[in-house]
Formats: C-alpha cells, structure tokens, sequence
C-alpha cells in the first residue's frame, strides 16, 4: 500500500524474520519498532534477527533510528546481530551516509546469502 | 520561476502526503531517478523535524513551498515552532541514549541536496533545501 | 477536521501533482481503492477545467482545499479566472465541435462525487467536491 | 513514468495497434493526438485501429475527449472503429459514465478477442 508499512514475521532455519513492505518514515515506524520489540519477546534467546527490505520503497532516519535501536538492543541482550536483506542500492546509499553500518548489524545481498552465513 | 505551495498541520500522517507531492514536482523537472529519491528524503526530514520537535504537545502547521527554476528546485520548509540552536542541539545527541533520533535528520539533508540552510529563532525555524538538475 | 492547502500555477503540468497529493491525503482516511480513483479524476477534472478556461492566455494560481473530516473528504478547487454561466455554457457545448472537451468534466465529477457544487462569478470559479466514506 | 505517457505502434495482423503507459491527462493527452494523426496518416485506408490500455493507470475526460475524436476521424474516413483493449473495470466505469461507448469505438477485453472479431 501507498504511504504505508506492512508487517510480517516468519523463521528461515530457526532464524526470525520480519518482512517489510511499503515506506518506512515518521508515520509508519512504530510498526516496525512493535515488531522488533514481539520478536524479542517471542525468541529471547536469538543472537540474529533478518529484517528483509526488498518491498520497501522508502525508508529514511526514523526508520534507520528504529533498526539501530533494535541491533543496540539484541547486542546488549545475546550479543547478537540484526541482518538487513535486499536492500536497493537507495537503501545502501543512507546506510552508508549514515555511519551505521559497521556498527551492530550486517547487510547481505539476499536472504539465502545471510542464511548461509549465518548458519554456519 | 514557478512556486507550488502546500501547507500541512504537523502530524505524522501527512509527511508522506509531502513526499509524494515533492516526487510529482521533482518528475516534471530532468532529475534522475535517484535525485528524486534523495530530494523525497530530504524533504521529509525537514518535516518529520517540524512534527516532532517545532510546536510540543499542540500541533501547528507545516508550510512547504517548492520553487522551480530551470537548473535547481528550491524547496522551503517552515513552521512556527520554538525553534532551537542549530550547533547544540546536534551535538548534544550522543549523550541522550533515550531519545529515538539520532541526530541523522540534518546529516542526511546535508549529504543529500546540494545546498542545506537554517534560519531558526524563537518564531519558528525554515530549512531551505536546494537540488540542482545536472545536464 | 484537518485542512491541507495545496496551491498551483494554472498550467497542465502540475494537474498530476494534485492528483498525487489527492490519493496521498485519501489514503490517510478509510477509503476504497474504486473511491480513490473517483476522488483522483474529480479533483483533476476540475483542476483541468481551471487550467483551460479561467485564466486564458495569462496563467493565475488555482488554490486547492482538502479538509478531512470523520465521515467525509471535501476538496474545494478555486480560480480567481473570468468564471461562466454554469448553465448556458454547458448546453452549448455541443453546437461546437471544435472543442476539444465533451463537456464530460462536470458530468465526470457528478458522477464520481456524493456532492458537487459550483460558486461562480466574475471574480473566479469555487468548485466544492464531497466524498462521503463509506463504513 | 509516473505523472507522465509513453505511446509506441505497432500492427498485429495488419491492424494498427498503439500501446499506451502512464497517464492520460490535460498535460499528456497531446501525445496521445499525436498518435493517433500519424496513424491515420500512414494507414489511410485502416478500418480498425486498436487502442492498448494495458498499462493506462490513469484516464479522465481529456483522454476520453481525444479518443472519441480519433472516433469521429476514422468513422468518417472509412467508415472505422477505435477498439480498445485491456481497459480495467475503472476506466469501464469512465466509458459508461460518460454515455460514449454506444458511439465509434468498441470495447474488447483482450487483444485476441478484438483480434478474432475484427479479422473474420
Ligand atoms: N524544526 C525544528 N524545530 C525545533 N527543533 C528542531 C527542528 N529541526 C531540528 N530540530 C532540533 O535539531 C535536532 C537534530 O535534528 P536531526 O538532525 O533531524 O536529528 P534527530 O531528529 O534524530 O534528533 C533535533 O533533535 C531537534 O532538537
Ligand atoms: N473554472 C472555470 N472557469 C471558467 N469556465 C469554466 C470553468 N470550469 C468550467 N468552465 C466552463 O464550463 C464548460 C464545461 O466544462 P466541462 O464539463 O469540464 O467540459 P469541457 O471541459 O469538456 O468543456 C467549459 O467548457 C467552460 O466553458
């Protein structure tokens, strides 16, 4: 949907992952942060987390905001990771102006490439 | 030149009515597709900036006026807030772990456009953001 | 009730941009898909009529309304053009077949709008369109 | 392109077919004349003429006004019809609303239905 976010979980090998879809900004960023919070509920013990972004059409630094808070989070908790896939070459450009990037979460390719990784 | 105005209350929910205004005008000019990516974000960080921090806890309204030229679109956002001091504020981000910014709004619009300005009192604050047309 | 104020040169270029900025703003309130498309051709019906026939040779500003409401979207569109005769003018449409229009810009919104009313004079032309949503 | 038209032709079984994407409005619907003079000119003799609607995701009384015209020219040339294909139940809605489909142009669902009554 135009101008809105929606919001899925799943497990790809036991891991979690939220698929996003639509624009991620000042409207629409509380359903991602309720999503990261149940997912931190519902596998307490999870040291990765994959949030898929390849139906996201916009995303900005409230959305950016959100994600950090989320990986500041699963690393205080299991010293663990959030693993971002399918980002656009867009997306990659404001990860990059951002500065966040080599902080707490990774960015793969595709979600087989993450999955490889990270199951190993 | 041509002014296109639009004026919004400062709620979250028409940020994104912005957006898509700002991409219509940008589409009508020789920008490329991510030029017009960029000048959505920008845009939109000027007035989730407005929304969040210019009027507390009631709501006031958001003037965005869009200026074309033939090699740049200008695009002046305003409201009518407390303002605050440009220098501070940024750098004060860090020691506040608490707050959901991280001081990313004005780094983007600056890395983004060609040319980011502030002009912020106690009678509110304008961000102009200008994007020249490469040709 | 929420207003956003949209204004516009009178030039074919910047329908669309109403009409991106319409759906945005429809979006925000229960509407369907179907209702959206109607508010879309409305509003760019009577933006299109703005643009061909208030101002003749010389462009003005075409001001547009939206004000949200609960139960209902009213938009209303207004020139400072030369106005009409809204009933002498739409009958004679067809003694003139080299009009480009059918004289189907106001059937159009008639039909696609629960309420359409027209304020017209010398001093320029306020349509008001009326969608009521549907729950 | 979003806000915008992009027209190209082509003929299947010797008729002219004109593919429409984007957006028919007072900015863009000159392209769309445009169109339609130059097949009238490089088919002179048509009697059909197909109007691809495919990929229209917008339409209002400008884009009817001009295809009803391109209707009037062909009638009047050789006696032709404007047969649109592939128009979504919204743009339906538009036709019959505006009481035109009666007139000089049929209404097809799919190319190969217009194809199969226009050529037997
Ligand atoms: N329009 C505004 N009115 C008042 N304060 C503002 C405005 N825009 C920005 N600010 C201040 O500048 C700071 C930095 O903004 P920004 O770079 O967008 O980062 P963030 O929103 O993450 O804090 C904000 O925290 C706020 O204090
Ligand atoms: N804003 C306006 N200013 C001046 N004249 C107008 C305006 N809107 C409509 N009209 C007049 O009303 C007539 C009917 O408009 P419409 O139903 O949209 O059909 P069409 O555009 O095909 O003529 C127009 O031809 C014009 O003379």
């Amino acid at each position: 949907m135009v101008l809105d976010l929606n919001v899925s979980i799943r497990e790809n090998n036991s891991i979690p992952v939220i698929d996003l879809e639509g624009e991620i900004d000042v409207y629409t960023y509380p359903k991602l942060s309720d999503a990261l919070q149940y997912v931190f509920e519902t596998y307490p013990n999870a040291k990765d987390l994959i949030v898929n972004l390849d139906k996201i059409r916009y995303i900005d630094s409230t959305g950016l905001g959100v994600i950090a808070n989320g990986a500041n989070q699963i690393k205080k908790i299991n010293d663990g990771f959030i693993n971002i896939i399918n980002a656009t070459p867009q997306i990659k450009k404001i990860f990059d102006v951002s500065g966040l990037i080599s902080a707490n979460f990774k960015i793969f390719d595709s979600e087989s490439d993450a999955i490889t990784s990270l199951t190993k | 030149m041509t002014n296109i105005k639009l004026t919004i209350p400062s709620l979250s929910d028409y940020v994104g009515v912005v957006r898509l205004t700002a991409s219509g005008i940008a589409n009508r000019m020789k920008f490329t597709h991510e030029d017009i990516e960029d000048i959505k974000i920008a845009v939109s960080e000027a007035c989730t900036n407005a929304v969040q921090y210019a009027y507390g806890d009631s709501p006031g309204d958001i003037e965005i006026v869009f200026s074309i030229f033939e090699d740049k679109l200008e695009i002046k956002i305003s409201d009518s807030g407390k303002g605050f001091d440009i220098d501070a504020d940024v750098k004060t981000k860090e020691d506040d772990p608490e707050k959901i910014g991280l001081g990313l709004g004005i780094v983007f619009m600056r890395s983004l456009m060609d040319h980011v300005d502030y002009d912020t009192s106690v009678n509110g604050t304008t961000v102009t953001l200008v994007k020249k047309v490469i040709s």
